[in-house]
């Protein structure tokens, strides 16, 4: 039954992270969002038996995906809202 | 507003003709069929992995040798996406010289404590004999060649963010990237020259859960570690060392 | 392990609607973010939710209620009767690396465009219309 | 060693992982290899044609795993002379390119081959495999190539259509995957000819939805008409013979993908309504959309779609002339269109001007370019003495002998159409009044040795038709002929 209950629970917090991740207007949090997205679908795999796929999502989809989303964010804008920023203040998130 | 509602009902549309499609083969349905006697592919592949390949891992049989080719095909597509990158982000003619002199462009840092820099530094050579380790046992336990390159990927990540001067050797990269890729199609050409088919693998396949068993399949899953390996931290790096500028 | 096993088989159809479920709602959530939202990181953040979703529905359907892990560990080497798809698990794993692949090539994209236009709102790249 | 298809692939992979190293060595490197990659190619499959037409399709089993087991090469008549003719276009586009881009800087050329290498690479892979996942590993090859090459230039429209391109590319590739999971979860199989066996047995539902997501994917590829939107900004932002190898090479196979997916997946009869429609509507779009446009290469972009809609009617058409046709348009097609972006791109790159404006009385500058360019302009409406007559004249008489009289108008009107806008073109070329200074630029002799050789072919395709005619009607029949090719990949002595 915990277990049952377990696997509930991933599919919600599954869901929950890629809506998050869709609505959120601060992309660096929509971001984290995707990873969280990763983790669930992960432990997801390896219930399903299917071990070599867990580890695959874990190191590409959880580490390394999330960085490059957070390279791009650094060079391009944060706000979601605010499409383009003067290029110093990259990282303020005030409002014009 | 409409745009928006349009697109929210063709979605549904789109979900339930997906669902629906794909409730035909209903979940946890045994359509593997007798092992013994295979009719589908993956009974097929489930009955000579242990007998024909002993091979532990037969998700790894199938990846490395019963659909070879296609692994050949997606290192190709990871060794091309970095390729595209590097074309896509490459460096004006000024940066290219500054960079060969030593000087790269400063990279994209965070702010890391004495504390992070200290655990990097022990972690690193961990991390790289984790990913080491997970690609050389490919053929027995979960994990392989991709898996392994990407934790060496990851790897070299903390050192990047971490050290602002932890600069990978170009040349060592391009090597290794080569050298790797290279081997890959050597060793099914091997197996064209011996046995007359392209990335078949040796007669001689040890005994099953041995560390040497499965034939050429460590081996191969070796030169695709150190292939995804490379081709990550290329990737990383190109990334990394893109500065935002101010005119162009 | 057995209590789980059970519990897998005792409620299939609840699980089937988990799974599909949730690997279907992952798909459209992320093809809402690329036909709605505006920002290109947005649209490449939706690409990798659907690409989740692909890869959890290609897992789903390689399942076998009440098998294991197709891999032959040993004391396990006469199981071959009771293992899930392998076939799935190989493709997913081909498919995860090219999805990172064209992320990571999408991105790039992104990042030029942005030094470009200054923008990254996908309605003012409108240079190339028909 | 025995020349088998698998070398097709394998020498280009080689030599994209090798040429990373060889240029640290020499210079050219780059530039050079793949050039005798491609001739090596040219040959290989000069070889396997020969065997192919004399002793019946080729079946390359590899990693030794007899066909429904392991993935396999197939080589039918069909797919052969696709095969050589992809081939040796590859060799003529990159004899074209060799000294295009002598303006870039070192390391840049090398990307630039390697990716191109690549894309040719990848659709000999997409015409050869027999196996449905494989396919969609060398469709990503050609896109991830096509995407980084039309993103190639710096400018921000490249990025742009690069970007385009990729977001199409992407929900294409989704839907392709979607599409073959849900036949491996019917069939069991991802190998073609098993699934074509297993096809008759799933049930309804599935098997439509399944073709719908195909049909989507393998769609996008080949420039259908509402999912094209990447072709023209793709085609006009890349360099010029990228823009070539888009109709000759990725073209060739996409329009092969998806005959493939409708002549040995399903039934010819389950698709062929849906294809002549949706090639109509391609087809007719495209011609409105060319002759509105201002820039040369978009035009030539649309006029390209048009083409690809043509070739889609025949293959929906789908008797043995149809067919017939179809191949030989494809064929004039690779042919012709690479012809007009070569010598295009001349003036483009003369005027330093994408408009048509600029070409106001440009003959005189480059007789000889200009000559060429009207000679391909004149063979794509399909003007008697040349080959792209041919091709449409074969589709025209299929399509009476099945008494599809509408669509007899349809074609003949939109190649009035295309006729207009072809021959203003011609009369901005030859007619009108000259503006602007001298030619600084005249072409190289290898591209001028592409050019003519492209020339040649379609005069002499024109005349004697009947020199690969034969070879095409074989290829045809084996097309329609779905239970040899299961028979033939499926039972290997």
């Amino acid at each position: 039954m915990i277990l049952l209950i377990l696997l509930v629970v991933l599919a919600v917090v599954l869901l929950a992270a890629a809506v998050y991740a869709t609505i959120q207007k601060d992309l660096l949090y929509a971001v984290l969002a995707t990873g969280v997205v990763s983790l669930a679908l992960s432990v997801f795999f390896y219930l399903l038996q299917a071990p070599d796929v867990a580890i695959t999502e874990a190191a590409i989809g959880i580490a390394l995906t999330t960085i490059i989303f957070i390279i791009t964010i650094r060079n391009t804008t944060r706000d979601e809202d605010k499409y383009s920023e003067d290029m110093i203040n990259r990282f303020k998130t005030e409002k014009e | 507003m409409i745009k928006r509602s349009f697109v929210v009902f063709l979605l549904l549309v789109l979900g339930v003709a997906v669902y629906e499609a794909f409730r035909q083969a209903p979940f946890g349905q045994n359509r593997i069929g007798d092992v013994e006697n295979p009719q589908s592919v993956s009974a097929f592949y489930l009955k000579h992995s242990p007998e024909t390949l002993h091979t532990a891992n037969s998700v790894t049989a199938i990846v490395v040798n019963f659909r070879g080719f296609d692994t050949l095909g997606e290192v190709t597509v990871l060794f091309l996406a970095a390729t595209g990158l590097a074309s896509i982000l490459y460096r004006r003619k000024e940066e290219e010289e500054a960079a060969e002199k030593g000087h790269l462009p400063q990279r994209i840092q965070l702010p890391s404590s004495v504390l992070v820099r200290t655990g990097a530094k022990i972690l690193f050579p961990l991390i790289l004999m984790l990913g080491i380790y997970v690609f050389v046992h490919g053929h027995l336990t979960p994990g392989g060649g991709f898996q392994g390159g990407a934790i060496i990927a990851t790897g070299f990540l903390l050192m990047f963010i971490t050290y602002k001067r932890f600069n990978v050797n170009h040349n060592v990269l391009i090597w290794l990237e080569s050298l790797s890729g290279l081997a890959f199609v050597l060793t099914g050409v091997y197996g064209l020259i011996s046995y007359g088919s392209f990335l078949q693998n040796t007669g001689w396949t040890g005994r099953l859960n041995d560390l040497i068993s499965g034939g050429l399949i460590p081996l191969i899953y070796i030169f695709i570690g150190i292939k995804v390996g490379t081709e990550l931290t290329n990737v990383l790096d190109t990334l990394l060392h893109t500065k935002p500028r101010r005119n162009e | 392990m057995s209590n789980y096993q059970e519990i897998i088989s005792q409620y299939r159809p609840l699980l089937e609607i988990i799974v599909y479920g949730s690997a279907v709602a992952l798909i459209l959530i992320g093809l809402y973010a690329v036909l709605v939202k505006k920002h290109l990181v947005k649209l490449v953040i939706g690409l990798s939710l659907i690409d989740s979703g692909v890869n959890l529905l290609f897992v789903g359907v390689g399942y076998v209620t009440n098998h294991t892990a197709p891999i032959f560990s040993p004391g396990f080497e006469t199981a071959a009767d009771k293992m899930v798809d392998p076939v799935p698990q190989a493709l997913v794993l081909t498919a995860i690396v090219i999805g990172f692949a064209v992320t990571a090539l999408a991105l790039s994209l992104v990042i030029r465009l942005y030094r470009h236009h200054k923008t990254a709102n996908v309605e003012q790249l409108n240079r190339l219309r028909w | 060693m025995v020349v088998s298809p698998v070398h097709l692939i394998a020498a280009p992979l080689a030599a994209a992982f090798l040429i990373p190293l060889l240029n640290k060595l020499y210079r050219d490197a780059a530039r050079v290899v793949p050039g005798v990659v491609f001739l090596y190619n040219l040959s290989v499959s000069w070889i396997l044609v020969n065997r192919v037409f004399r002793s019946g399709p080729i079946v390359e089993v590899i990693a030794g795993w007899k066909p429904p087991f392991g993935i396999n090469l197939v080589m039918t008549p069909f797919s052969a002379v696709l095969v050589m003719l992809v081939s040796f276009m590859a060799f003529v586009i990159w004899l074209y390119g060799f000294r295009f881009k002598r303006s870039l800087k070192g390391g840049v050329v090398m990307y630039y081959e390697i990716l191109q290498m690549m894309m040719a690479a990848g659709s000999l892979g997409i015409i050869l495999t027999g196996d449905l996942f494989n396919m969609f590993v060398f469709v990503e090859i050609t896109g991830i190539t096509a995407i980084a090459l039309t993103a190639f230039y710096r400018d921000r429209d490249g990025a742009e259509a690069g970007f385009k391109y990729m977001l199409l590319g992407s929900m294409a590739s989704v839907f392709l995957l979607l599409g073959i999971l849900l036949i491996y979860t019917q069939t069991g199989s991802l190998n073609m000819a098993q699934i074509a066996e297993r096809m008759p047995a799933v049930a309804t539902g599935v098997k439509v939805t399944a073709l719908i997501f195909l049909l989507i994917s393998l769609g996008t590829e080949a420039e259908m008409f509402p999912l094209n939107g990447w072709a023209p900004d793709a085609y006009s932002q890349a360099p010029s013979p990228t823009s070539a190898a888009f109709a000759a090479v990725l073209g060739v196979a996409a329009i092969y993908a998806l005959a493939r997916v409708g002549f040995t997946l399903y039934d010819h009869g389950t698709v062929s309504g849906f294809l002549i429609a949706m090639g109509f509507l391609t087809m007719l779009f495209a011609e409105m959309a060319a002759i509105t446009q201002t820039n040369l290469k978009r035009m030539l972009a649309y006029s390209s779609m048009g083409q690809m809609g043509l070739a889609m009617i025949a293959f929906g058409i789908g008797s043995e002339a149809a067919l017939f046709g179809a191949l030989f348009l494809i064929i004039n097609h690779a042919i012709i269109k690479s012809l007009l972006f070569m010598t295009g791109s001349y003036f483009i790159y003369n005027l330093n001007d994408k408009r048509l404006r600029a070409l106001n009385g440009i003959h005189k500058r480059l007789p000889y370019v200009s000559f060429l360019f009207a000679l391909g302009a004149l063979a794509i409406v399909g003007f008697p003495p040349f080959s792209g007559f041919w091709s449409k004249f074969y589709i025209l008489t299929a399509a009476g002998a099945k008494q599809m009289m509408p669509l007899i108008i349809g074609i003949l009107a939109v190649t009035v159409i295309e006729m207009t806008y072809y021959l203003r073109v011609i009369g901005r070329i030859y007619f009108a009044k000259e503006e602007s200074e001298p030619a600084s630029h005249k072409p190289s002799i290898q591209a001028l040795v592409a050019m003519t050789s492209l020339a040649v072919l379609i005069i002499v395709l024109g005349l004697y038709p009947d020199l690969i005619a034969g070879f095409l009607h074989r290829a045809s029949m084996f097309l329609l002929d779905k239970q040899t090719y299961i028979q033939t990949v499926l039972h290997l002595s």
